[in-house]
C-alpha cells in the first residue's frame, strides 16, 4: 500500500484480499464487486477524462464536415464524428457504473475541474488535418488504448475493445485521406505536409510528460489500470508511424530523426514541454474556444433537455391517472 | 412514328433527369443543415442521431445525384458525377425545396423542418418503391426504411417539446409557424412532375398531400400544437426552389460548402 | 376641405389661412409654423414609412458585402449601405421636426405597424442583384423622389434633394456593374439577365397600386405632398429604363412591352397586383426575416444603448458634483 | 562587390513584400470583420461609424495588398492584384496577426478587437509616416489620420461600456480579457520586421509598444475597468498568425469572402 491510498470504507471481510488477487491474477474487476476507494477514484478520473477527451475531440473534426471537398469524403467524416459521440457514450455509461453520472461529469468538464486530451486544443486548419487526426492523432489514442482492453475494471476493458476497434478503422482512413493528398496535386501535396508538420509534436505529447515527471502511473500500473509507461507507448508510436510517413511521402519534422540498431527503435529529438505546459495550462490555440463551445451547446440545450424530462413526467402521471381510473372502474 | 416517339421519350427522360435532381437536392441540403449541428446538440444521443440522419440523407442524395448525372449524360453526352453537381454549380442552378434550407435557429426549427420534410419524404418514396425505372425505385426502397426512423425521430421531438414545458411548447409552435409557409411548395406540381407521374417513374405530389395531412395531425395532436394559420411563401413570378429561386440563407450554405472544392479545380480527393 | 380631415386643434388666429396660402403657393412650410393635424399625420406616415425603407433596405445589399468579388465593389458597396444608413439618419431627424421620436417610430416598425418599401421582402440571390438593385430599384425610388425635393414641407424637401442626389450617384454605380457583367462571360451575363428578369416586375410595383385604386394620394396632392400620380410615375420609370437595358443588352421579361409613337410612350404589359398584394400583406419571401432581422439587431444592442445613456448620466452627474463643489470651494 | 550588395538588397525587397502583405492582411481581415456588422449594430449611427471605419481599412489594405503585388512582382517577375491577394490564397497564406480575425461575439469583442489594435496601427502608421519607402511613407501618411479617428471611435465606447451599466462593464471586461492574449503577437519580432527596420522601411515593434501601453492604460482608467491578467495565447510550435497559422474561425471568413470570386475563374468585375 502507498501511503497516498486512501483506507478503504467499510470493506466487508476478506473483501480487500479477494480484490487483490483479482488484480494479481490478470482477471477482472466489475461493478457490483468492493474495490478500493483510490481505485475507484483513479478509474473515475480516466474514464471521465477519456469520455470528455470524445466530445471534445468531436469539434475539431466536426469544424470540416460542412466543407468537405467531396461528398464520400464528407460520409466518412459524419461517421467518424458519429462514432466519437458513441464512444462518449459508452465512457459515461462505463463512469456510471462506479457511481458517477453524465450530468456531474460535464458539469465538472464545464467548469474546467476535469481536464480532456490536450490534443484537443489545437485548431484544424486545413482539410489535411482531417487526415492527419486520423493517422497521428487517433494512431497515439489506440497506442495508449490498446492496452486498456486488458484493463482491470471489466466495464472500462469492454468499451475499450470496442472502441479500439472503431479507432483503427478511423486510423486507416485517416492515413488514406493524407495519402491521396500525398499523392495529388503539389498545392494538396503541401497542404499535407504542412498539416502533418503541425501535428506531429503535439501527437507526441500525447503520450504524457517524460516517466521521471509522470504522476498517477505507479499506482495505475500496480492497479492494472495502466500497463506500459509513457515513455514506452511513446516510443511505440514513433516506431509505428516512421515507416508510414515513408509510405505517405511525407516527412516527419524532426532532423533528429533517425533508426538506432543497438536500440532497435527510432531516436527522436527532445519534444518541446514548454509549449505543452503553456497548453495544458489553457492557454493553447483552442482551449477557451472548445470549452464555451461545450458550454454554449450546453446551455442552448437545456430547454430542450427540460422539455424531455418534464413530458416523461407528464407522461407517467397520465399513466398514472389511467392505471387508477382502470383499477377505479375495475372495482 | 418513330422520330415523334424518340422526340417524346426525350421529354419524359429530361424531366427524369430534373427529377431526380430535384430528390438529390433536397437529401443533400437536408443532410446539410443537419451535418452543421453535430457537436452542438442538445444531448450526445442526438448528436448520434442527427449524425445519422444526416448520414443516411447524404447517401440518398449521393446515390440520386450520381443517377441524376447518368441519365443527363444520356442526353448530352457529358458526365457530371455527384461532386460537380454538388460542389460546381450556381446556387440558381440547385432545385431543392425551400423548407430543407431553412437555418437550425434553435433545436425546435430543426425538428419542425425534419418533421414536415421526413413526412413529405418518406410519403414520396413510399410511393416510388413502385415507379418504373428501376434505379429510382431501387433507392425508394432503402431510403423509405431510412425515412421512416427519420419521420418517427422527428414525431417524437415535436411531441416532447409541444408536450413539454412552457418554453418549449412555445418555441415548438414558433418553428412550426416559421416552417409552415414553405409546405405547398412541396406538393406543388409542374410540367417535370406531371411528365414522370404520367410515365410512371415519378410520383404526383399531391396525392401525397392527404397520407402527409394525416401523419401530421396525428403528431400535432399529441403534442398539443395547433395547425399554424400562416399563408405560403410567394415565390418570385412564380418561381420558388425547384426553379433555383430560394433563400438569402442559402447563398452562404453553398459558400461555404463549395469553397474548398472550388478551391483546388481539378483535383481528387 | 375633404371629410376625411381632423379638425385642426387650437389653430391660432389666421393659421389656416396662411398654411393654406403658403401651400397654394408653392412655398415651404416650416417645422415652427401651424399645420393641420392630418398634414402632419401624412408626412409623418410618409417620412417614417421612407425612413423605414432605408434602413430595412441595407439588409438585401448588406447581405452581398461580405461576398463581394473584388475588393473595389467591396468598398462601393460598404458605402452605398453605409449613405442608405446616413438617408435614415436624416429622415428619421425630419420626423423628429414634426414630434415623432426616432425610438418610437423604430417600435411602431419592429412592431409592424408601421411600414416600409415592400420592394425589399425579396431576397437577393446573386451578385447581380446588387447591381439590379441600384439600377432598377434606385432608379424606381428616384423617380418616386425627385418631385419630393419640392415637397411643402421644407424638412423632408431638403434631406430629398440630398437623398437624391446619392441616389442618382447609387443608381449609376449599380448600371455600372451590371454593364460589366452585361459583357463579361456567359456566366455573368446570365446572372445579370436572371437578376433582372426577378426584379423587373417588383421594380414596377414600387409606384404604388394603379391610380385607380390608390388611397392618400389625393389629399397628398392637395397639400404638394405627392405631385405626381402613381400610373404617372410607373410610366416615367418605364421609358427611362427601356433604352437603358438595350445600352446593356439585357432584356427587360416584359414581351407586352413596345414604343407607342401615338402615346410617346412605351406601352406595357399588365402588373400581377395578385403577388404584390401577398407581398404587402407579409408573405412575400423575405418579410418576415427583414422583420426578424431588425429586431434582432435593436434587440441585440439594447444593452449597449442603456450603456450609452448611464454613461452619460454618471457624466452628468459627476460634472454637477465637480461644478458644485468648485462652487464650494470657490465660496 | 555588387553581387554581395545586390543579394542584400534582395533580402531587403524580400522581407518589404512579405512586410507590406502583413500589414494588407492586417487592414483588410479588419475591414472584413467590421463589414460584417454592417445593417447590425445597435443604433443607426454606429451603422454609419462602422461602415465608415472598415471602408477606412479597405483603402488602406487596397492600397497594400496592390503595393505588396508590385513589390513581389519585381523579385518573381509576376504580377498579383489586390484581388488577386486578396481572393486567390489559401488561408494559410494570410500574414494577418490573429487579433483582427477575431469573430464579433458582441458589440464588446468588436470594440476590444478595435481597440487593441487600432491603437497598435496608429502607433505603426505614426512611425511609418518616417519610412525610407515613399510609398509606405505616403500610405502611412493617410492612414494615421483615419486610425486616429478609429482609435478615438474605440476609446469612446470602451468608456461609454466599461462606465456604463453593471452588464455593459461586465461584458467589456469580457471581452478585453479574450482579446487580449493576442496582443503580444502585434509586437513580436522575427526576420522580416527586423531587416525592414533595419532597412529603415518598417518600423521595430517593440518600439511601439510602450506608447501603445500609455494609450490602453489611458482608457482603461476612465473606463474603470483592468488590464487583464491573462498569458499570451500560445502558437503552433512558435508559428502565429504572420506565419500563417490562424483560427478555425478565419477558415469560414475566407470561404465567404473568396466563394463567387473562385467561383468564376478569369472573370472582371
Amino acid at each position: 500500500m502507498t501511503s497516498t491510498e486512501t483506507p478503504p470504507r467499510a470493506a466487508p471481510e476478506g473483501a480487500r484480499e479477494r480484490f487483490d488477487a483479482v488484480i494479481a491474477a490478470g482477471e477482472r474487476v466489475e461493478p457490483r464487486d468492493w474495490m478500493p476507494d483510490d481505485y475507484r477514484a483513479t478509474l473515475v478520473r480516466q474514464i471521465a477524462q477519456h469520455a470528455h477527451s470524445e466530445i471534445i475531440g468531436m469539434q475539431p473534426e466536426a469544424n470540416w464536415i460542412t466543407r468537405a471537398p467531396s461528398l464520400k469524403r464528407k460520409a466518412v467524416l459524419i461517421a467518424k464524428v458519429q462514432d466519437e459521440a458513441g464512444h462518449g457514450l459508452y465512457l459515461y455509461s462505463a463512469a456510471e457504473t462506479l457511481g458517477v453520472g453524465r450530468a456531474e461529469l460535464l458539469d465538472l468538464l464545464h467548469e474546467g475541474r476535469q481536464k480532456y486530451s490536450s490534443i484537443f486544443n489545437y485548431p484544424t486548419l486545413s482539410w489535411a488535418d482531417v487526415g492527419t487526426i486520423g493517422w497521428l492523432v487517433d494512431g497515439a489514442a489506440i497506442t495508449n488504448q490498446v492496452p486498456l482492453c486488458r484493463c482491470s475494471y471489466g466495464p472500462y476493458a469492454r468499451a475499450m475493445v470496442r472502441i479500439c476497434k472503431e479507432e483503427s478503422f478511423h486510423q486507416r482512413q485517416g492515413f488514406e485521406i493524407l495519402h491521396v493528398l500525398a499523392h495529388g496535386t503539389p498545392e494538396q501535396h503541401a497542404m499535407a505536409q504542412e498539416s502533418v508538420n503541425r501535428w506531429y509534436w503535439p501527437s507526441l505529447m500525447m503520450f504524457g510528460p517524460p516517466d521521471a515527471e509522470s504522476a498517477h502511473s505507479e499506482q495505475s500500473m500496480a492497479y492494472g489500470i495502466k500497463r506500459f509507461s509513457n515513455d514506452e507507448l511513446r516510443q511505440r508510436f514513433v516506431d509505428m508511424i516512421v515507416p508510414q510517413a515513408d509510405a505517405l511521402g511525407l516527412t516527419l519534422p524532426d532532423p533528429e530523426l533517425r533508426w538506432n540498431d543497438e536500440r532497435g527503435h527510432y531516436d527522436f529529438g527532445p519534444v518541446d514541454w514548454a509549449e505543452f505546459k503553456q497548453v495544458l495550462k489553457g492557454n493553447g490555440p483552442c482551449n477557451r474556444q472548445r470549452l464555451a463551445h461545450r458550454r454554449e451547446a450546453h446551455a442552448a440545450g437545456a430547454w430542450v433537455r427540460e422539455a424531455a424530462q418534464a413530458h416523461a413526467a407528464k407522461r407517467a402521471r397520465r399513466a398514472e391517472r389511467e392505471h387508477r381510473a382502470s383499477e377505479g372502474g375495475a372495482a | 412514328m418513330p422520330e415523334e416517339s424518340g422526340a417524346q421519350a426525350a421529354v419524359v427522360d429530361t424531366a427524369v433527369t430534373a427529377y431526380v435532381l430535384r430528390l438529390g437536392d433536397d437529401a443533400l441540403i437536408a443532410s446539410h443543415r443537419l451535418a452543421e449541428l453535430v457537436a452542438r446538440a442538445p444531448q450526445l444521443e442526438e448528436d448520434v442521431a442527427l449524425a445519422n440522419i444526416s448520414l443516411d440523407l447524404l447517401g440518398q442524395a449521393r446515390a440520386l445525384l450520381g443517377y441524376a448525372g447518368r441519365t443527363e449524360e444520356q442526353l448530352t453526352g457529358v458526365l457530371r458525377t455527384e461532386d460537380d453537381l454538388a460542389y460546381l454549380r450556381a446556387e440558381n442552378q440547385f432545385v431543392n425545396c425551400r423548407l430543407v434550407e431553412l437555418p437550425n435557429t434553435d433545436f425546435a426549427h430543426t425538428t419542425a423542418r425534419q418533421l414536415l420534410f421526413s413526412g413529405y419524404a418518406f410519403e414520396l418514396y413510399s410511393a416510388l418503391t413502385h415507379s418504373t425505372d428501376e434505379t429510382i425505385a431501387g433507392i425508394a426502397g432503402k431510403a423509405v426504411k431510412e425515412l421512416s426512423y427519420h419521420r418517427d425521430h422527428a414525431a417524437r421531438w415535436t411531441i416532447q417539446l409541444g408536450d413539454g414545458t412552457d418554453e418549449s411548447a412555445r418555441r415548438m409552435a414558433a418553428a412550426l409557424e416559421a416552417a409552415w409557409p414553405y409546405v405547398d411548395e412541396l406538393f406543388a406540381a409542374d410540367d417535370v412532375t406531371r411528365t414522370v407521374a404520367g410515365a410512371g417513374v415519378g410520383a404526383d405530389p399531391a396525392r401525397l398531400r392527404p397520407a402527409w395531412d394525416a401523419f401530421v395531425d396525428g403528431v400535432l395532436e399529441p403534442a398539443g400544437l395547433e395547425r399554424p394559420e400562416v399563408p405560403p411563401i410567394t415565390g418570385l413570378a412564380g418561381k420558388s426552389g425547384r426553379d433555383g429561386v430560394h433563400s438569402e440563407a442559402f447563398g452562404f450554405l453553398v459558400a461555404e460548402m463549395q469553397h474548398l472544392h472550388r478551391s483546388h479545380p481539378g483535383a481528387s480527393w
